[in-house]
């Protein structure tokens, strides 16, 4: 069977052949929107047509058949018409409110998290991990399955303070938005990379593997054509193995989990904010990670006792301090939390306020 | 295909309301064998806890830099499958939005070329077709490009530009994001397909500072839309809202700069301390809408924590229209690529390159002028450097 | 005439021996105070003694003799006690209210500016500029009469939204507080040192000369026993004449001065602050440094015009944003106000929030 | 003695309200040709704009590697009663009190061996003589330590700790500031005297978070008086203050930690949220008081932006009770003094030092514990190191 003809450089299918027709008619028209249930939401043009909106979680991991079951959802609802969502929810549109029961009934029969919309947990923001990642330091997905179906209430159903945005990264390069999230978890090494003087002298290009320690940990080992690593100076941040697949830095017993909380990107009351460390190791425990969905549900329920109305968790700390926040969830305060990197010196305690705990 | 493998852990997690990514794999796996032995090789890294892929190495399409991450497996005898395992960026359109008609092909192409699985959408914004061989990728290709889709980016290129749905449904957009996205996209073609950056580049494009698509923490260029001039009231509307809200406490005492004031019977906002933060409009869309002059503040520089600590993009122009043909845009963009091209080392994004060679020497490079939107605060050092034409002789 | 034998390692004489009978009683027992004017407070102890203070400005450099005159009238209404502040200013104490109107009227008849206390600018603390020091870029005592002739009704009368505290430095050694002032005034250089190759062999350590660089920029100069500066890494700090004197760095066109602003050192309501630049550089004009005096009224008015009550500078300016703060002064922002420095990462607008000015 | 030189540009400083240093240096002239010629040589350097000062060498007394700043002209033929105008700094005693007797024999002395001039203070809270002759500086010295006074501290050494009056005069304060100054000062005197560390270290002690004497900016250590438990509250005056202030805008709306409420009646305070500024107190001050367990808190690090910006003393202990013999505190400091000499390069402060090191790493090593009040956040990165003790084999 011959190919087709390819082409390149085409760029992407222009997205105007995608658009269902009541959003092409009120494209840049619409007045406002309202927010009908966890999972749907009606927005209201200038033209008084509205669309309706049904969320539901997905995997983000899909295999074809399950988007064809997705397309067979919207051929049936919605004119064939679905999008996804910047957090991997899948969205069906309608145009009359008429048409929402029929499609919300039909997910929820298929099994479906309808859900995610207003102050809620949406998707998980997260990565390859052990699926498919040479760098992973934990699991993504899984991580993703045990922490949702922990706290899918608040995707289906309940309401938060806010929106909390929860995302995972399989290692510190952080393919997640892990950075500035409300919760997120990070896959970290616990120990430096082992050197494979052999490979390292045959795959891998000397100076700029030493060029790629942010510690300059890493040394010439002339004699042997390959490199050291001065131990003490190593953060375990594998960027060395990015560069030199012959310094393996993945550890069965070591590598584990980080938390980071309090991030955000909107700009809404506080400017967008990182994310700050509140566990910095919790061992990879799968396929279920209990000692980590542990953790997120304590700093959920400090959060939900805690938080003003529309208050993200980041704004909620900022209000009763860091010390407030250790001391409403019990987490032990370490030498670890104390940054000694760049950013350190912003972040000692300049001034005489402070909260007892 | 029959079951391969037995997936004792990664069966537990079929268990709970949350989609899992286990039953994917095993539906793929129904009528792959590379996905029956990706079920296989995942649950032996669940196993020992640790990866089992390796270290990609460089493979792709005829003329194209990227758009592929190879990927194989440690263990390539055990499982065949995945001994090759790479995936494949497909340029998604702007705003994700689909019909079924192009998924569903596109599908029946993946099935035929690779594992049946998917990630929609990968992090950047790909439509990312999930573990094929090596002697695949060219007819998929070839498929896929004849039927109108193409490749995103990978490698030391422009990557996968990509948006909030702007315009298309929601009512704050103050530019219009899709078709921005689209535009970019098409117009740095070769720059997303033959990578000749120092590193990667990505731009995101958000509507208002809402930021629904994360642009200010992950894009090399947010470009996010905002307004001058006053945000517009209807009175009647906030009046609405007073019988259903705490007007005082949700939104008055909640604005960040106390620019705001309610009397019980009108709002008056001081809109000359505003900044446009969007929590009053968030939370009383009907009353409250962005002002009529609409257009873009440019950041530049967020980047991931990898190496010395994760950068968000800062302000370098506090308002440009954009509109096309965004020839100003596009010239700021041509002339800042040179300035990185020119100074930038291997691996090093142009965040931490400003911020190596330092932001007023990017600024001048590039032809900006200073203003104090760009910083939170002036230094507070007395050390600062002069030009050659400030000093006295 | 012979000496007294020396003692030595003695440490000061103890401050019990010099408080006023009023203070040493009620030492610790103080329940309360009261402004009673620009220039005298009262406080109230548990015992229902009083004691007020009156409070007049001094230049700091003082004479013998006007430390004589002081000790006159501490003599004459104080039974001989007096005590400086932190500030500079001197203070008479008694202990009942008749005393205090003839103190007073001494201090006004004999042209002492009494004032200081309260929402008020104090004296200026400062450093000792052209009168004493090798490394000054400007005066210092001159800065500070200049200045505060300008401003006086504001330490003898006026009242201001909160205490203004304003100092002066001579160099960026910045033997002032001039780092975590309301509106402070620094010495800078414009111009890298001028190398005098003879006296560097002679009498400068060439390893620590380079070594004192902050950005390198000094290297050796193998040929003539002396070193070189990169020019165009010099940012004129200094720090190297410092150590090695053949490395002058004062230059008469191209010394002035720089405002920064905004600082604070008190806890009150938000945490201590350092100053930030506003003004990069003013030509030295002495004596009266009239575009200096002309850019601290500026200042002043801004934020008498915008400030609330307690609001410091810096809190004013947190609440306008320095953008406002701009705007309202009129300064021009310019590429030195952009840090390049240790903390330039932190003070970038990572965020979309700024107002238009 | 009689007008030396012409002074135009000097003697427009003494025009206007503010006290003129120009009058004392005047006054000074009329018995001392020192101050006579600082006159002239000052005013060359208000012509020239330019100072005429050398980099001093190093004098001082027998015994003492400190105290005294040396300083010479760089025209002494011009002015040779300035060759020599080296200053001495005399400790002041805590809380800067004084007797006219004790001054008036200070000035007599300083009108025989100096030049008549001083600064009452230094900025490091020395009593200052300004200007004398290296033969006059044994006799000065002998005549002042025989009457009970010593030198401050000058170069790699202590320097004169100084302190807010504290007790004696204010309701405010936690700790007795001016008998810990006079203590750490006896204590230290060798350190102060024989300058034996890598740079010059401060003591400023403050009675209470207002930080009367801004020893948070200025001192390697600063102890700060605080308080655990509830301010105290008397209702009645906090009625008073009612009808003279608006307590809901100037208390309440201000206060940082929003833990505080009024209802026109009496006023809480949600005292596990306080985080003591001070600001109600000090504005309230005969309604409110701090609690009752009072004590200390150590901050460590302050200095001046040479080279890399200037650093506020940090948290390193939450809460100390500061009273005799202070034997936890002198522990500690003799531990952070071994640490500093062990581990510091030549001219590096404290704070310096311990950013180069790290924080975490100078805990472990005087033995602190960390405690979330030592930062105003945790990390922001994923990086950070572990002990051995912390790794599975
Ligand atoms: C569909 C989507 C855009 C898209 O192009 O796909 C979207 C859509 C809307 N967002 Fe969003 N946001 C979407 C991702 C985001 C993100 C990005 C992210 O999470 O990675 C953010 C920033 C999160 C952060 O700050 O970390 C985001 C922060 C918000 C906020 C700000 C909440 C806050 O107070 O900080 C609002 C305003 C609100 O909720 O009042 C908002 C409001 C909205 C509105 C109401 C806008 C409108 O008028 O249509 C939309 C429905 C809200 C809802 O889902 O509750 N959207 N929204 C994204 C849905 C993701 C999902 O599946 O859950
Ligand atoms: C597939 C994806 C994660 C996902 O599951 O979605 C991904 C996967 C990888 N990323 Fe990423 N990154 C992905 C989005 C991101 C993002 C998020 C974004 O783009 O919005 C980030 C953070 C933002 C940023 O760019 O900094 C991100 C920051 C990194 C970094 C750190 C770069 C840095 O400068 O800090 C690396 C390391 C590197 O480039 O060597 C990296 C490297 C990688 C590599 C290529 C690993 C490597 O070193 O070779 C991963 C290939 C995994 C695999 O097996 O396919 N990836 N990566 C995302 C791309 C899918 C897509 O095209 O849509
Ligand atoms: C006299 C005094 C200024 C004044 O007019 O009051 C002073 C004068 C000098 N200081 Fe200072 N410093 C004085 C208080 C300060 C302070 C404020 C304080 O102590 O509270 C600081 C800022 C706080 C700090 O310690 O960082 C200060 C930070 C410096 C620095 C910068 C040190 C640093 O680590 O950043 C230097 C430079 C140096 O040490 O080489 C310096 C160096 C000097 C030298 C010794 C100049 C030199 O390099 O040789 C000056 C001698 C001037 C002279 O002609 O007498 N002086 N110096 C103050 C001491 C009087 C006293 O003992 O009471
Ligand atoms: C006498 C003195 C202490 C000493 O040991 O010498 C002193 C004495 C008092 N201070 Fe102070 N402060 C003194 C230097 C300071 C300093 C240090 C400095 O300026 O270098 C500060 C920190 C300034 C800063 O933050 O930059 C200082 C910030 C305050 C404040 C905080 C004001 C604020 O809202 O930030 C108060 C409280 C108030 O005014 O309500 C205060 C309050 C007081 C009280 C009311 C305390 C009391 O109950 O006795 C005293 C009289 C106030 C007045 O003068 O208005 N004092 N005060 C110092 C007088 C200096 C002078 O001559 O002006
Ligand atoms: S976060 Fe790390 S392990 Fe996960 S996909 Fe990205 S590079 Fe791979
Ligand atoms: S893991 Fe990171 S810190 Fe350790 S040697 Fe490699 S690059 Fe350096
Ligand atoms: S970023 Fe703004 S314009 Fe875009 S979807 Fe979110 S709220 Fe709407
Ligand atoms: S957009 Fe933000 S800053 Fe502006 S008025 Fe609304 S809440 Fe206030
Ligand atoms: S600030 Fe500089 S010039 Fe002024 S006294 Fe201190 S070291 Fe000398
Ligand atoms: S003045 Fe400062 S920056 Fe310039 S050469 Fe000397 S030490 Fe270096
Ligand atoms: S620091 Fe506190 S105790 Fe000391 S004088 Fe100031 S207000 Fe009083
Ligand atoms: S001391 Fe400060 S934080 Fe505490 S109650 Fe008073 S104003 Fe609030």
């Amino acid at each position: 069977m011959s190919l087709p003809d390819r082409q390149t450089d085409i760029g992407p299918p222009h997205y105007s052949k995608f658009l269902p027709p009541v959003i092409a008619k009120n494209y840049g028209k619409w007045l406002y929107h309202e927010v009908l249930s966890a999972g749907t939401m009606v927005h209201v043009s200038e033209s008084g047509e509205k669309v309706y909106t049904v969320r539901a979680a997905t995997p983000r991991l899909l295999s074809t058949d399950r988007i064809r079951e997705f397309c067979a959802i919207a051929e049936k609802h919605c004119g064939g018409h679905l999008r996804f969502t910047s957090r991997n929810n899948v969205e069906f549109m309608v145009d009359a409110e008429s048409k929402v029961a029929p499609l919300v009934k039909e997910l929820n029969d298929k099994k479906y998290m309808v859900g995610g919309i207003g102050p809620r947990i949406s998707n998980v923001v997260h990565t390859q991990g052990w699926v498919h990642c040479h760098s992973a330091a934990t699991d993504a997905s899984g991580l993703v399955k045990a922490i949702m179906d922990d706290v899918h209430e608040y995707f289906t159903d309940k309401e938060l303070p806010n929106k909390v945005r929860i995302a995972v990264a399989c290692c510190v390069n952080m393919c997640g938005a892990v950075h500035c999230s409300d919760i997120a978890l990070v896959g970290v090494h616990k120990t430096p990379p082992r050197i494979d003087d052999n490979n390292v002298k045959n795959f891998c290009e000397v100076p700029s593997t030493i060029s790629s320690c942010p510690t300059s940990a890493i040394s010439p080992d002339p004699a042997k054509k390959s490199v050291k690593i001065k131990l003490e100076k190593c953060m375990y941040c594998g960027n060395c193995y990015s560069v030199c697949p012959a310094m393996p830095i993945a550890d069965a017993k070591n590598d584990g989990i980080a938390i980071v909380v309090g991030g955000k990107v909107s700009n809404l009351r506080s400017d967008p904010t990182f994310s700050k460390l509140v566990v910095p190791w919790i061992p990879n425990n799968p396929p279920r990670w209990p000692e980590v969905t542990d953790a997120v549900q304590k700093i959920l329920k400090a959060y939900v006792a805690g938080a003003k109305k529309h208050e993200r968790v980041g704004e909620w700390i900022d209000r009763i301090g860091w010390e407030g926040f250790f001391r409403e969830t019990g987490f032990e305060f370490k030498y670890q939390h104390i940054d000694d990197f760049t950013f350190a010196r912003e972040t000692f305690r300049m001034a005489a306020t402070f909260k007892w705990s | 295909m029959s079951k391969k493998h037995d997936t004792p852990l990664l069966d537990e997690l079929e268990k709970g309301p949350f989609p899992s990514f286990v039953t994917e794999m095993k539906m793929a796996a129904k009528h792959s064998d590379m996905s029956n032995d990706l079920l296989g090789h995942t649950e032996l890294c669940y196993k020992e806890r640790v990866t089992h892929w390796k270290h990609g190495g460089i493979v792709g399409v005829r003329g194209y830099g990227g758009g592929v991450i190879g990927r194989y497996s440690d263990i390539p005898d055990k499982f065949p499958g995945v001994a090759h395992f790479h995936t494949v960026r497909v340029n998604c359109p702007s705003g994700f939005y689909y019909t079924s008609a192009a998924l569903k092909e596109m599908c029946d192409l993946w099935d035929q070329y690779g594992s049946g699985m998917t990630n929609v959408h990968g992090s950047t914004g790909d439509l990312v077709f999930l573990g094929t061989k090596t002697e695949h990728l060219e007819p998929f290709f070839a498929e896929i490009s004849s039927r109108g889709w193409d490749l995103g980016g990978s490698g030391s290129a422009l990557r996968t530009p990509s948006c909030c749905l702007g315009k298309s449904r929601c009512e704050w957009a103050n530019i219009d994001t899709m078709a921005i996205t689209n535009d970019i996209t098409q117009h740095y073609q070769d720059e997303m397909h033959r990578p000749a950056f120092p590193y990667k580049f990505k731009f995101k494009i958000a509507g208002c500072p809402v930021d629904c698509i994360a642009s200010i923490a992950r894009a090399d260029m947010s470009i996010i839309g905002t307004w001058k001039g006053p945000i517009r009231i209807n009175q009647d509307e906030v009046q609405n809202y007073a019988k259903k809200m705490n007007i005082q406490a949700e939104i008055i005492d909640m604005c960040p700069t106390g620019c705001m004031a309610f009397d019980g019977k009108s709002m008056k906002i001081d809109n000359a301390n505003c900044n446009r933060c969007m929590h009053c409009i968030a939370k009383m869309t009907k009353a409250l809408r962005p002002g009529t002059e609409q257009g873009a503040t440019l950041l530049l520089g967020s980047k991931a924590p990898i190496v010395t600590g994760a950068l968000m993009s800062w302000v370098i122009v506090p308002f440009i229209k954009m509109e096309p043909p965004y020839e100003e845009f596009y010239d700021l963009i041509d002339k800042i690529w040179e300035w990185w091209d020119e100074h930038g080392k291997n691996r090093e994004r142009i965040g931490e390159l400003i911020e190596r060679l330092s932001f007023p020497r990017f600024l001048k490079d590039v032809g900006l002028d200073p203003h104090p939107a760009m910083v939170k605060e002036p230094r507070r050092d007395p050390f600062f450097f002069w030009d050659e034409s400030d000093i006295e002789k």
